[in-house]
């Protein structure tokens, strides 16, 4: 087990996440670009839907397939029902109903860090996974905000935006877009297309990954620093940051024993559970239920989650997978 | 040169889209709008470093020399900033005619 | 604190260098100029999203206490907005010496 | 003829065009950061005059080369003058002067397209190609403006720019600059110096031209919905946008029947005739004749010729090519 | 609306987290910051061109209503100006209360 | 010795930063956008760490390497004290310090134009000279600020840091920071973590260096126009700026000759002591020293020092160890 974690640590995609904490611990000025950090993960959002596709086009699709994105999709779904029960008193239902969103989604980039370490290990894993990332991506959103409506008595403060629109958000959010088309043109392209881009597409993703980490380093301790500013509790966040991704582990662990899912797809969907979205989510919350406050879920997932799942979750849930299986 | 009020609003990134569709239904006769602002206010700072826009500020500068759509705009604003924070400034200018 | 007037130019990106330079050639105090602002006005929206520039705006803050450059300034502008467009807005300040 | 549309559809490159228009249509916060999709283009023209320039180096010039250059620069000074004629009444002296600029200039990114469409259909082409595609950058300019000045009766409004800065802007326009600068280096530091870049300059192109084209279409598709702010109604844009395109590429066409040109060269001429500018023609265009109201010419050009080229007619072209030969 | 001070500063890139950490300390209620502004004063161009950042501009934006405070702050930053260059200006403007 | 100089200038790198240059001097509007070039930055850093940390790691840590580090360290710390002294007169204690300062430390584009100038003649160099390059970062600001405050009687104008907070951000500056990650993250994860980024790392760099080199031509010509501007006067600025490049120059090349360093090495060394900061130099002395003025500083190391190595000195150093050893 130790050695899991010790060769995790010694990736450099995860070392470059350290070092952008340290730069921020020692308040150094070091800092990547802001519209170059979004272009990078366009990049791996596209990189990764792309490869997703093509590795779809070459395999045959089977029952197996289908049972693993519905067991996905129904992570998604469910997850932010208990989770919203979990912390409505503590947080109130606005930011519960966020809170039940983000952690229902996922985070892209952890997804392709379990990848690269799949890959490090020389595990296999199936390219039909990241449609499973894609169907996470939105769901989520519509349960955290159905359960928000509900748990109003009278008629719900609108000044948000309607159902049609959330819905419309949800799926439209630039993020989710590029994974769904990328995986969809790879798919049409298939391998004739991945060899016109494989060089970009594949050799050049960890690399790619190494610099966008060093930038998610410093925005995650940044976001850490300003914890006290949220209208919850510090160590309230740093309690449910730690415990709600390793109780959607278990959920997702319990899932694929039943189900004896393989090593690799096993672990990518775990992480996925366990992992709580940065991205899609936060930007659509701001729009549908601005009534949430960003600096409680944001720094939740962004701050604690996300460097746990990164740097202990990973291994670990591997090795959970390992005494099962 | 003729006078005109100045209103400058403060707002997060991922609403400007809806001040923009705000102005445009109250027919402004047009606004400048420069994104990519960080700040500081009652809801912590806001950094502009993030991949999500969500903590980034969009500021708007609109010349208006009509007051009952001075107004309207002033009233439009006013729930958004409400549920979402910023801030919103108004002020003489004289408006270069051309 | 000296009084001064505060001129605020919105102009499309591709002649912000001829603003620039007509404010050198007038002798204007200095200049602070902010790029790739989007907008809207009588000629439709810029977006700010285009390699060529020609859809973004650049905004110029002249802080200037000469009432004679002020009325150089303006009249140089004038001909200039006419033709491709963007405003020019006045306000009263004053200017911290330091 | 079926199959050249279909294989042309299912190249990567353009499904991330038509991914960029379907964000904006389902109104999706897609967007490549602005900065970004500049340096994208740059890289664009850096690498394709690189490759063009080694390719001179490499290539024994001849007769047929300065044929074909003297052909590409003929073609951007001609097209300029019946352009001017056609849309004058309905888009008044100065739109029509601008317009005629456009087309008698070339869009770089059509030309890369089509260079990676004959890649793909393994069709060769000639490096010197690319000095054709810099030299028909500039003079369209000069012709465009040459027109409107003589169609003005009376002492020409002098708004603009001088005669002099106008062919300066037209020469040292940044994308200009950048390609016929990389195309110089690359003829002097020869394949020695392209073996030190080739990954960048070679292996990574088509990769990066997705990413690039996914942001064109987005811009397109944006402009394609501006259209109405225009002076001119849309379905007069649209009808010159479509037609203006065939009637250069016929042009086109009939002149490289008559000398035989080889069908890779062919197609790129072609294609050049066809495409009209909408960077260095359009920024150029705001400082020498300001006159002229950007969302005629830039939206015809942008939002309607250039998806146009990139869909339909560089397969057209080629089928054309192919009857013709 | 209440009546308040709108302060505007313009400071070389490098200081602005000085003027930020000045704000914070004096308790301003607030501020907005736009970078990558180029301009032009004393000291000649500033051409937001460069990795260093030493040449570019930072823009505050500061809506205040403590006249105090507005001294305080004014006093605070006045050194710094004087240092490293770049304008502060101040003038009136109304504030919306959300 | 003319091949030399013959073969630097047809390198690529070499060709576009003159391009940069010419595009300025033609007033072209060619610019590559600022966090784009600052991203490019970021990436030399990353890319030079972390070859030159792999490198540590594979080679073995002999005396030689203690001794060339603890020769670049002393160069980095001796310069300082004869510049301050060579300017005082001219330039002011305040300018002469950031000066003095600014030729202590090291420009890394110039340490990266001369690893590509021996990769291309294939001389050896050793991947701990990276090292030496990090460790030449900071020192000279600590000396330099040293002797300004010295240099006042009375007590010094506090104005700006105090001492400890100078040397915090001489060694918390992002640039300094990230190279010295970047080599450790390299040393730590070896060659196993070199072979999942070398594309990026290692194919790469020359490309993307010459796209850097571009913009750097165009804002070193941008600062040799603004030269007029400073207090100090342009014929002394123009003088200092090459004739400080070459005392260095001959100070390290006593050493090196004294030492018999190897040519790579040797190379290397002399570079680094000729070059000047201009990026985590300037960026501290604005904090530490506001008074001095960086109209004076930064137009000379980046506008004509910087130029000046990497057109000419670079050989001209290499010729002159050719002679000497
Ligand atoms: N007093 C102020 N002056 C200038 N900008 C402010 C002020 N207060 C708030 N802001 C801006 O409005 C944003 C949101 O403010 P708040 O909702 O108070 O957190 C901040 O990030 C600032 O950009
Ligand atoms: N009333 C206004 N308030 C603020 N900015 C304006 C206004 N009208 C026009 N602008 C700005 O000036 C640019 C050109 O305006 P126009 O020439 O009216 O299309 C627009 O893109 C806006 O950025
Ligand atoms: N009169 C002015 N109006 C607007 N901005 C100015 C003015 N003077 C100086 N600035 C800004 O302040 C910066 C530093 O000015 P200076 O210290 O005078 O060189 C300039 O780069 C401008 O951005
Ligand atoms: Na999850
Ligand atoms: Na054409
Ligand atoms: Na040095």
């Amino acid at each position: 087990m130790e050695s899991l974690f010790f060769s995790n640590l010694t990736s450099p995609p995860l070392l470059f996440f350290l070092l952008g904490v340290f730069a921020v611990v020692i308040r150094s000025d070091l800092d990547v670009p802001d519209q170059v950090a979004k272009f990078l993960s366009l990049y791996l959002l596209f990189a990764i839907g792309f490869k997703g596709g093509v590795a779809i086009a070459e395999s045959e699709l089977s029952m197996v397939v289908g049972r693993d994105l519905l067991m996905a999709t129904a992570l998604s779904a469910i997850i932010p029902f208990y989770v919203f029960f979990l912390v409505k008193r503590q947080f109130g239902a606005a930011n519960a109903a966020a809170t039940a969103a983000t952690y229902g989604s996922i985070s892209a980039v952890t997804f392709v860090t379990a990848i690269s370490y799949l890959d490090a290990g020389k595990i296999e894993w199936s390219g039909y996974m990241v449609a499973a990332m894609a169907l996470m991506e939105s769901p989520a959103i519509i349960v955290g905000l159905l359960l928000y409506y509900r748990s109003q008595s009278g008629p719900a403060e609108s000044s948000g935006a309607t159902m049609g629109e959330m819905i419309h958000e949800s799926l439209s959010n630039g993020s989710v877009l590029l994974i769904v088309g990328s995986l969809v043109i790879g798919w049409i392209s298939g391998p004739a297309g991945l060899a016109q881009v494989d060089l970009l597409v594949k050799d050049l993703f960890i690399g790619v990954l190494c610099l966008f980490l060093l930038d998610m380093g410093i925005v995650a301790a940044r976001r850490l620093r300003d914890l006290g500013t949220a209208e919850v509790k510090v160590s309230m966040l740093l309690f449910w940051g730690l415990i709600l991704p390793l109780i959607n582990a278990i959920v997702a662990l319990a899932l694929v024993f039943a189900f004896d899912v393989p090593e690799g797809n096993a672990l990518l969907l775990v992480v996925l559970a366990a992992s709580g979205s940065y991205i899609a989510v936060p930007a659509a919350m701001r729009l549908a239920l601005p009534q949430a406050n960003p600096s409680v879920y944001l720094p939740m997932s962004l701050a604690i989650s996300f460097p746990f799942n990164l740097v202990i979750g990973i291994p670990l849930y591997h090795q959970l997978i390992n005494w099962l299986v | 040169m003729k006078p005109c009020k100045r209103i400058e609003i403060v707002i997060e990134h991922p609403l400007a889209p809806r001040i923009a569709k705000l102005l445009v239904k109250l027919g402004a006769p047009g606004y400048t709008m420069i994104d990519g602002a960080s700040g500081r206010g009652d809801r912590g700072t806001r950094h502009a470093d993030e991949i999500t826009g969500i903590s980034s500020n969009s500021v708007f500068i609109i010349a208006c020399d009509d007051a009952e759509l001075i107004e309207a705009i002033i009233e439009g604003i006013r729930p958004i900033l409400s549920m979402s924070g910023g801030i919103c400034l108004v002020s003489d200018a004289q408006w270069l005619r051309h």
